[in-house]
């Protein structure tokens, strides 16, 4: 296209190795550090991000400027900063594109912001299946280090941060902020909504957790002012540019850098639209913990007021195409299957209501659905809502998508008592409990 | 030596009259359980001896080898005594009742009656009202609710109606111009007073009943309400006696119905003392298949009856009786 | 008056009530009763009759007891005692187990209490005796080697608690979870 | 202080009260399964889910996770509300095995409760239910885990509240699982609160396993005999059997939880060798013959002897009525004694630890657990007094110091500073570290005059030890900066002066920071009230020693020994079985079958403090409780029975005699002695009491209720100090050992060593030393070594540690050992003495 729209994020993305330190200082890397640390204060650099409009991109969508001002001028020392990179979500992949294609842009990101909270010190915190991507950020980290972005005074501002890297032990969960940090403080992964992480974050002092595409944002943001960075995007309400992984069933699946706001059908035009022979039937617009759109929501701007005022969420931006081919019901299982086993099982609704779902779908699924199923997963997955955290709520996302538009396509189970589809196509593991059909049992006292 | 044969006479009268009603007691109920079982297509005793005819016995051993209990709070003197009164009294009426006529023997007659009392009617009325006193005093001094409220309602069932039993015998006493109740039988030698007084004698067989409190009238000792109403605390041969009160009671009802209505002892053919049974036996038969008939009257009903319907009955029966007399009479 | 003619129509229906009345005890005489004489013929009871209670057996031939005290404690007369003790399998049985027949007032009550179905009252109601304390039934009077009413139930093997062998093995239930696993 | 409406109630409440607690306080019993006062909110199970009308929160919101704030409009009854919550038991029950029957949880079971009153019958569930294996968890607590309903409470109590970690979570999702890494008993002494906890079956009383439903218990509020902290308990019965025991909340005492000793430890109630009915000469005799006899005998000897040929034993396990009898009675009857403690030391301890206790510094176990630095000098709170180990950790947990000074091995579910000093080193140490805390105060001359003399009095240096003198220095400094600092002290191994110098050092440390607290820990669970006994009266009791040697000299003919047992507890053994032969007249009451009920020709039984007649008891800060009868004495059903059920007779009576407690039976006593006269001593004990000693006045005026009557004198204005003696560190001889008796949490304790439980968890008696003490013997680790004393020698097995006080030897007073005979005193033992087997 003509407007080919400017790349921030992507910009020294390479097909054939990640960018090196020189190649992104060559595009003005590192000059954003330079021209803040000692020369601006951290109150500046934060009112900065906040004038920008930069908002969270882990899925949450919350406003980094307010996230970081929720550490007090006088709160405790030392403070910590942790890039989330447990990026667990299913169809999402930006932060290993982002990572791999420049890890300094990233680095850079993290110092900066560890300066805008005064953190000292900052644990990047990977998913293990990113092993790759780990070791890259833990070389590229020594480079900063000896380049004197890292570490004791950095650039002789007076300001020290280091980082170092975590690996997940492998969990979704541990992407929610108060669980990594109790994951990291090597207790059970579980999220803690007593404590304000602000506040009483890792090891009881003020943390903050962002996802790195947030945090690396914040170099352009402080080298070319909050305005272009509001400018870039295509909505109103929105700013800078995002990440949409796309995959499913289209032509060229991929990362795009995108102005926020992009329509979905230009992203999908981006992706080569869909594959030969395959009919658009329905996107999860950011991630599996979102819900379905149907063909009608083909035009939505994919950015973050436009999808709620219809209804949906951006999520991590991560769409996922399905086909007129596709079994929904069962689309919506596999992802059940896979919330289900990564409940922590700290709560009630999700430790229990997931598998139970599960349970239904998969009745549904192998033709032995009643119609009574319907409201009752209806009810079920409102009630996921009332959880603990917001985990239970995102898994049960698909599930709602999926009764509020493609009831029908329930309904063709129930009425073929099959699935119309191909089938299942998804393998069941029995470390979950395995269900058994309807006809051997009967339901006996509890 | 006339005073001495009276008094020999009497005593055999005396004997033979008490040792004939307490056979005929503990049989009525043999009979009476008998008949109320066939009523109720039920085959009722025939166990103790040849079709249960032992029955009476075993009860009396029985009770008389039950533990006399006396209940604790019980006023004791009044508590053993109270059965003894319903007992005598029942007894006692027959004192007046003649059973048949006057037995020439050594040249005196010997009337067939314990003793011919000119005051007989009222003699009759003065005990079957003592009679109340041993349900009243029995159930007050059990020390017992259900007891306490059997009697009180015993005391109010037969006060109230022994005023329509004296306004029902007012027109036999009219007819016969006596109150002795020789005198009546003997006034009813041509025709019994039946036939003359059928409204009397409905309301004598009514309040009579309710008098010896039996079905439908057993309102002081209604089970499902009072266990056993006055009654409820008494237990081996003082209960027994409150029984062979109430069928003594029955039977002597028998002998005044048949006294005042059905002309005694009189009758053809037969001699004067079966005729004599046959009336008492067919009154008696009449009561227990009232009682295997008629559930038991409410106690505002029961109060109702009395008071509105025999009461008023029995004074216009007394007017119009005293009219036809008067211009019958004159 | 229509008043005057309602209470003359009353009495007349109460008199013919009346002698309907005694007409129908009269007839009742002559009926044939329909008393059955007990000892010499003996009415045979349907099986839910409540009478003599038994404890019965399991189809695996084991006490289907398990001692859980819910039938003392429905026992609305308290006739019912025991003490629960532990098998080396685990499996809870009673030590011993009493009914007082001499209080039982045969109420049912600890039969629909029970979630075994191990006791069970039976039509057996011949169970006098002269000496009260001969009504005092004992496990070993009470234990019969049949199931009873329901012949086919056993209840531990719905029960999810070990008795023997390894857990998950009873009706609906899964293979017990791998702690060690860490597989997905 | 938010005001709030729940239910269209109003109530307000302090500021973060949460709404569940709130409600409470409306008696509006919200739903809950995780949710636990002592354990916080941590909002996992979502059954307390309730409808926020209006106010600052909207919605069906957790109750326990939301603080009551102003303005707000709850309904818990909400149809809302109510069917999230039956959707949740629905969960909740999704796996849950179908075995009520056959669970000990059933009859008192939270869960049960909560399904049937939300009305889940029918499992609509079609999938399989969900298992686990089991795991072996030890003596006391049963392990089903297919029961759970993941409250986690278990895990919070365990490791949070408790601090151990053997137990805890496994596996993620539907397949968590609470247990141990491996099979084995649970590792904490506070295991047995998991199964009060545990709101189904999965955790249940292993020793009660399958005794009886909650319905068919006699339940009363009681009392735990096993320390001196007086724990507050409600014991079960049945059968006259003693079932089970479960904490029972008191704030000021032990909360909601109890330690495994007072759990498990009540079976000595049930022993079959107790006996249950008066014995005379070998022969079962009536009560009356049994009192007319004794009385008889009694006033003989007393005749022909004078009543000062009469002496007379207690101990500090019997009743506060028992007490005050066999009290009174000496003194009317003029006979010798009583003497409640085993050892003259030990009464001067308790003595003077109760005297120095006033309302000012006395502290209760809910108050200690508010200290912020906790001086434990002379404790090892877990072995002696368990509750109190927990007490400590939740100082800690709130941010508390805590140091013990102690020359054992001492371990504490905590992070504390342990100096292994000698006992005779303790003192300095408390000198050092409140000299260092305090000396701002006293040279800036803000100390009274009293304690500023007693100050320039402490000592100042520790001799020989300097990195130890500097440490003590450095953690003075953090006593200086502390608001609320307590003294534990204990009483057991601790030199006399010791006790003083605790006292001493919490009033100048009042005097100084105007708040101190003082804490003892007491030989007995009535020692206090033997104590104030003793302290009353005057002259004191000449010690069991003095009087078996009256007795040797034959001016001693009788001997009353009420509930004590010489073989247990008494260091002279062969001197009492010497004096025993000496003696016309032996009466032994007890409740326990000690080695003596079987040797004595007259016996009366006593009974426990489970059985008949409320029972005052005084525990170490002394605060008077009553534990109520559980259930009437007699012998149990299951030790009368013939074969396999109870025997078949109509008994008006009960078997086993008819149990009467010491006090009453004494008090007979006492009538009979008289001749004439009343029963008074029981009646007017009380009246008698406060005349005494005014401190029971208390007594008196109001009846013993929850949390307790404080028995102590009104705090001193004037800081009364003692005068100090210069602490002096009394070293061992370099050739000899010092050997210490300590106590255990399992196997030392009198009355729990009767308790199968127990014994069953008891580890056999080892000898503790010094690494650098074993290396001189050429001792190594897991090597058995004999012990010589007083002419015998004992086998042990010897256990090396770092973390003791050198020249020290511990040894346990285990039951195992009880036939062997200590001397009195610190026991000084050769080196040579020691040899490897």
């Amino acid at each position: 296209m003509n407007n080919q729209p400017e790349l921030v994020l992507l910009k020294n993305r390479r097909p054939d190795r990640p960018a090196t330190i020189e190649e992104y200082r060559a595009g003005g890397g590192y000059a954003a550090l330079a021209a803040t640390l000692g020369k601006r204060s951290p109150q500046e650099v934060c009112q900065l991000v906040l004038d920008s409009g930069l908002r969270g991109r882990g899925g949450a969508g919350f406003p980094a400027g307010r996230k970081w001002a929720g550490v007090k001028e006088d709160a405790e020392f030392p403070r910590y900063l942790i890039p989330n990179t447990d990026e667990m979500e299913p169809g999402t992949f930006k932060d290993r594109v982002l990572v791999n294609a420049d890890p300094h842009l990233v680095i850079e990101g993290i110092i900066l912001s560890a300066y805008a909270v005064s953190a000292g010190k900052g644990i990047f915190f990977i998913r293990p299946s990113y092993e790759m991507d780990a070791e890259l950020i833990e070389r590229e980290l020594e480079v900063a280090r000896d380049a004197g972005f890292l570490g004791g005074n950095i650039l002789g501002s007076g300001f020290s941060f280091d980082l170092e890297v975590h690996r997940s032990a492998g969990r979704y969960i541990c992407g929610e902020a108060s669980a990594q940090v109790n994951a990291i403080m090597g207790k059970r992964a579980h999220p803690n909504k007593e404590v304000h992480m602000a506040h009483q974050g890792l090891w009881g002092k003020p943390t903050i957790v962002n996802n790195v595409e947030t945090l690396s944002c914040v170099p352009g943001i402080l080298r070319q002012g909050p305005e272009w960075f509001k400018g870039l995007a295509r909505t109103e309400s929105g700013a800078g540019t995002k990440l949409y992984c796309v995959s499913g069933r289209v032509c060229k699946p991929d990362v795009f850098e995108m102005p926020i706001g992009t329509r979905l059908s230009e992203i999908l035009d981006l992706a080569g639209g869909m594959c030969p022979g395959a009919e658009f039937k329905a996107v999860l617009p950011g991630g599996a913990s979102t819900e379905f759109m149907p063909k009608k929501f083909y035009d939505v701007e994919m950015d973050f007021e436009p999808l709620k005022a219809v209804g949906h969420r951006l999520g991590t931006g991560a769409i996922i195409v399905f086909d007129k081919n596709t079994c929904l019901v069962g689309a919506t299982l596999n992802l059940i299957e896979y919330f289900a086993r990564e409940s922590c099982g700290f709560c009630t609704p999700c430790r229990e209501g997931l598998p139970y779902i599960r349970d239904l779908l998969w009745r549904i699924e192998i033709g032995e659905g009643k119609e009574e199923y319907i409201p009752l997963l209806r009810e079920m997955a409102r009630h996921m809502d009332r959880s603990y955290c917001a985990f239970a709520p995102g898994a049960a996302a698909p599930v709602l998508g999926l009764l509020n538009y493609f009831e029908e396509e329930i309904r063709e189970h129930l009425s073929q008592k099959k699935c119309p589809y191909k089938g299942l196509g998804i393998e069941f593991r029995d470390s979950l409990i395995p269900m058994e059909k309807t006809e051997s049992t009967a339901p006996e006292n509890s | 030596m006339g005073w001495l044969a009276g008094i020999i006479l009497l005593l055999i009268k005396l004997g033979v009259v008490l040792v004939v009603l307490l056979t005929a007691a503990a049989y009525l109920v043999y009979v009476e359980r008998k008949l109320l079982s066939r009523l109720q297509i039920r085959l009722g005793p025939n166990r103790a001896g040849p079709f249960g005819l032992l029955q009476p016995l075993a009860d009396a051993l029985k009770l008389l080898t039950k533990e006399d209990l006396v209940p604790e709070g019980a006023d004791r003197f009044i508590f053993l005594y109270a059965p003894g009164v319903v007992a005598a009294s029942a007894l006692l009426i027959f004192a007046v009742i003649p059973f048949g006529r006057g037995w020439m023997f050594m040249g005196h007659e010997i009337p067939m009656v314990v003793s011919d009392l000119n005051v007989g009617l009222l003699y009759v009325f003065a005990f079957s009202s003592l009679g109340v006193y041993g349900v009243a005093l029995g159930g007050w001094a059990s020390n017992s609710k259900y007891s306490l409220m059997g009697g009180i309602r015993g005391v109010a069932q037969m006060i109230s109606y022994e005023l329509s039993l004296g306004l029902s015998l007012v027109p036999v006493v009219m007819l016969a111009r006596s109150f002795s109740l020789v005198d009546i039988v003997a006034a009813q030698a041509h025709y019994p007073f039946i036939v003359l007084q059928p409204v009397a004698f409905i309301l004598f067989f009514i309040s009579a009943g309710a008098e010896i409190k039996r079905i439908p009238f057993d309102i002081p000792e209604a089970e499902n309400e009072l266990v056993a109403g006055f009654h409820t605390e008494y237990s081996g041969m003082r209960f027994g006696l409150f029984f062979l009160g109430e069928y003594v009671t029955m039977v002597v009802l028998g002998s005044l119905v048949a006294v005042f209505f059905l002309g005694g002892w009189r009758g053809p053919l037969l001699p004067p003392l079966v005729w004599f049974s046959i009336k008492v036996l067919a009154v008696v038969l009449v009561l227990i298949w009232i009682r295997g008939t008629l559930p038991r009257l409410r106690y505002d009903q029961l109060m109702h009856l009395g008071w509105k319907v025999l009461i008023p009955l029995g004074l216009i029966n007394i007017v119009v009786t005293g009219g036809v007399l008067l211009w019958w009479g004159s | 008056m229509p008043g005057e003619k309602n209470r003359l129509l009353r009495v007349t229906e109460g008199l013919v009530a009346l002698i309907q009345g005694f007409w129908t005890t009269f007839i009742h005489l002559f009926r044939k009763p329909i008393t059955e004489e007990y000892p010499e013929y003996k009415r045979p009871l349907p099986p839910r009759s409540r009478a003599r209670i038994i404890l019965t057996r399991d189809p695996d031939f084991e006490e289907r007891c398990v001692a859980c005290y819910l039938c003392s404690a429905s026992c609305p007369v308290s006739c019912i005692s025991m003490q629960s003790a532990e098998r080396a399998d685990g499996r809870r049985y009673a030590a011993w187990f009493r009914i007082n027949f001499s209080r039982c007032i045969y109420c049912g009550l600890c039969e629909e209490a029970c979630p075994t179905l191990a006791i069970q009252l039976t039509p057996d109601f011949e169970t006098c005796q002269y000496d009260l304390l001969t009504l005092v039934a004992e496990k070993e009077d009470l234990l019969v080697d049949h199931g009873g009413k329901n012949q086919e139930y056993n209840y531990y093997r719905y029960a999810g608690v070990l008795v023997d062998g390894d857990k998950g093995g009873h009706i609906q239930e899964a293979r017990p979870v791998n702690l060690k696993s860490n597989l997905p | 202080m938010p005001q709030l409406i729940i239910d269209r109630r109003e109530i307000e409440v302090p500021a973060g009260t949460k709404v569940i607690e709130a409600a409470a306080r409306l008696g509006i019993i919200i739903p809950r399964f995780c949710y636990h006062p002592a354990l916080g909110s941590v909002g996992a199970c979502r059954v307390c889910a309730v409808k926020f009308l209006e106010g600052p929160v909207k919605g069906v919101e957790m109750s326990c996770m939301t603080a009551a704030q102003d303005g707000m409009v709850v309904s818990t009854t909400h149809p809302e509300a109510m069917e999230f919550r039956r959707y949740v038991i629905e969960w909740l029950m999704l796996h849950h095995p179908h075995d009520c029957p056959v669970c000990d949880e059933g009859g008192h079971c939270l869960l049960q409760d909560e399904t049937v009153s939300g009305g889940h019958g029918l499992r609509r569930y079609l999938g399989l239910k969900r298992t686990y294996r089991d795991q072996y968890l030890g003596a006391f607590v049963q392990h089903e885990m297919n029961r759970c309903i993941h409250c986690w409470r278990c895990r919070r109590f365990y490791q949070d509240f408790a601090g151990y970690r053997d137990y805890g979570v496994m596996q993620i999702g539907n397949r968590t699982y609470f247990g141990r890494f491996a099979d084995g008993p649970l590792e904490s002494p506070f295991a047995g609160n998991l199964i009060d906890l545990c709101p189904t079956g999965v955790l249940t009383d292993k020793p009660a396993r399958f005794k009886g439903r909650r319905w068919d218990l006699e339940r009363a509020p009681s009392l735990c005999l096993h320390c001196s902290l007086g724990c507050n308990i409600t014991g079960s019965a049945r059968y006259r059997e003693m079932i089970r025991v479960e904490g029972r909340l008191n704030e000021a005492v032990n909360g909601y939880f109890i330690c495994d000793r007072g759990r498990f430890g009540f079976a000595y109630a049930n022993h079959p060798e107790r006996a249950r009915t008066p014995r005379l000469d070998g022969q079962e005799v009536t009560w009356e013959e049994a009192c007319r006899t004794a009385a008889h005998r009694l006033t003989r000897i007393s005749r022909e002897y004078g009543p000062g040929a009469i002496a007379v034993w207690g101990s500090t396990r019997s009743s506060l009525a028992t007490l005050g009898v066999l009290q009174r009675l000496c003194r009317e009857q003029g006979w010798l004694g009583p003497q409640f403690f085993n050892s003259p030391s030990r009464e001067r301890k308790v003595k003077a630890a109760i005297s120095r206790l006033d309302a000012g510094v006395a502290v209760s176990l809910a108050d200690l657990e508010k200290a912020d630095f906790l001086l434990v000098a002379g404790a090892d709170p877990v072995n002696e007094a368990p509750m109190l180990a927990l007490g400590l950790r939740q100082a800690w947990r709130r941010g508390a110091t805590v140091v013990v000074l102690d020359p054992r091995p001492v371990h504490l579910p905590l992070e504390f500073e342990h100096l292994p000093v000698p006992p005779g080193g303790i003192d300095l140490c408390l000198d050092l570290l409140v000299r260092a805390a305090v000396s701002h105060s006293a040279t800036e001359g803000l100390l009274p005059e009293a304690a500023a003399a007693f100050f320039n009095n402490l000592s100042c240096e520790y001799p020989g030890d300097q990195p130890l003198q500097d440490r003590l220095v450095s953690l003075g400094m953090k006593l200086k900066e502390s608001k609320n600092p307590v003294i534990v002290c204990g009483l057991d191994i601790v030199r006399e002066s010791t006790v003083v110098l605790a006292a001493d050092h919490s009033r100048l440390l009042r005097a100084a920071k105007d708040r101190a607290g003082l804490f003892y820990l007491l030989p007995g669970p009535n020692a206090f009230g033997a104590g104030l006994l003793s302290l009353a009266g005057e002259p004191s009791s000449p010690s069991y020693a003095d009087m078996l040697a009256a007795a040797e000299q034959g001016r001693i003919k009788a001997l009353v020994m009420m509930e004590t047992d010489p073989f247990r507890t008494f260091a002279g053994q062969p001197q009492f079985l010497a004096a025993l032969d000496r003696l016309e007249f032996l009466l032994v009451l007890d409740y326990l079958p000690t080695p003596l009920t079987d040797r004595v020709q007259f016996f009366l039984p006593t009974t426990t403090v489970f059985e008949e007649e409320p029972s005052g008891w005084v525990n170490q800060e002394g605060r008077c409780q009553q534990a109520a009868p559980i259930y009437v004495g007699g012998r149990p059903i299951s030790q009368e029975g013939a074969g396999s059920h109870p025997p078949r007779v109509f008994l008006a009576g009960i078997p086993g005699g008819e149990p009467q407690p010491g006090g009453q039976t004494l008090a007979a006593l006492g009538v009979a002695l008289k001749g004439t006269g009343a029963p008074l001593y029981l009646e007017e004990l009380d009246t008698w009491l406060a005349e005494l000693n005014p401190v029971f006045a208390p007594l008196l005026e109001s009846k013993v209720t929850h949390p307790g009557v404080r028995l102590l004198p009104e705090a001193r204005g004037d800081y009364a100090f003692s005068h100090p003696n210069k602490a002096t560190l009394r070293d061992v001889p370099d050739d000899h050992l010092e050997l210490l008796l300590v106590d255990w949490t399992f196997g030392t304790e009198e009355l729990s060593g009767y308790a199968p439980p127990t014994q069953e968890v008891e580890q056999p008696p080892r000898l503790t030393m010094q690494s650098r003490d074993a290396l001189r013997l050429g001792l190594g680790p897991g090597d058995r070594v004999s012990l010589a004393l007083g002419g015998e020698s004992i086998t042990l097995d010897l256990e090396i540690v770092e973390n003791m006080a050198s020249g020290m030897m511990v040894l346990p007073r285990h039951r195992q050992l009880a036939g062997q005979k200590f001397p009195e005193g610190p026991i000084l033992v050769p080196l040579q003495n020691i040899h490897k087997v």
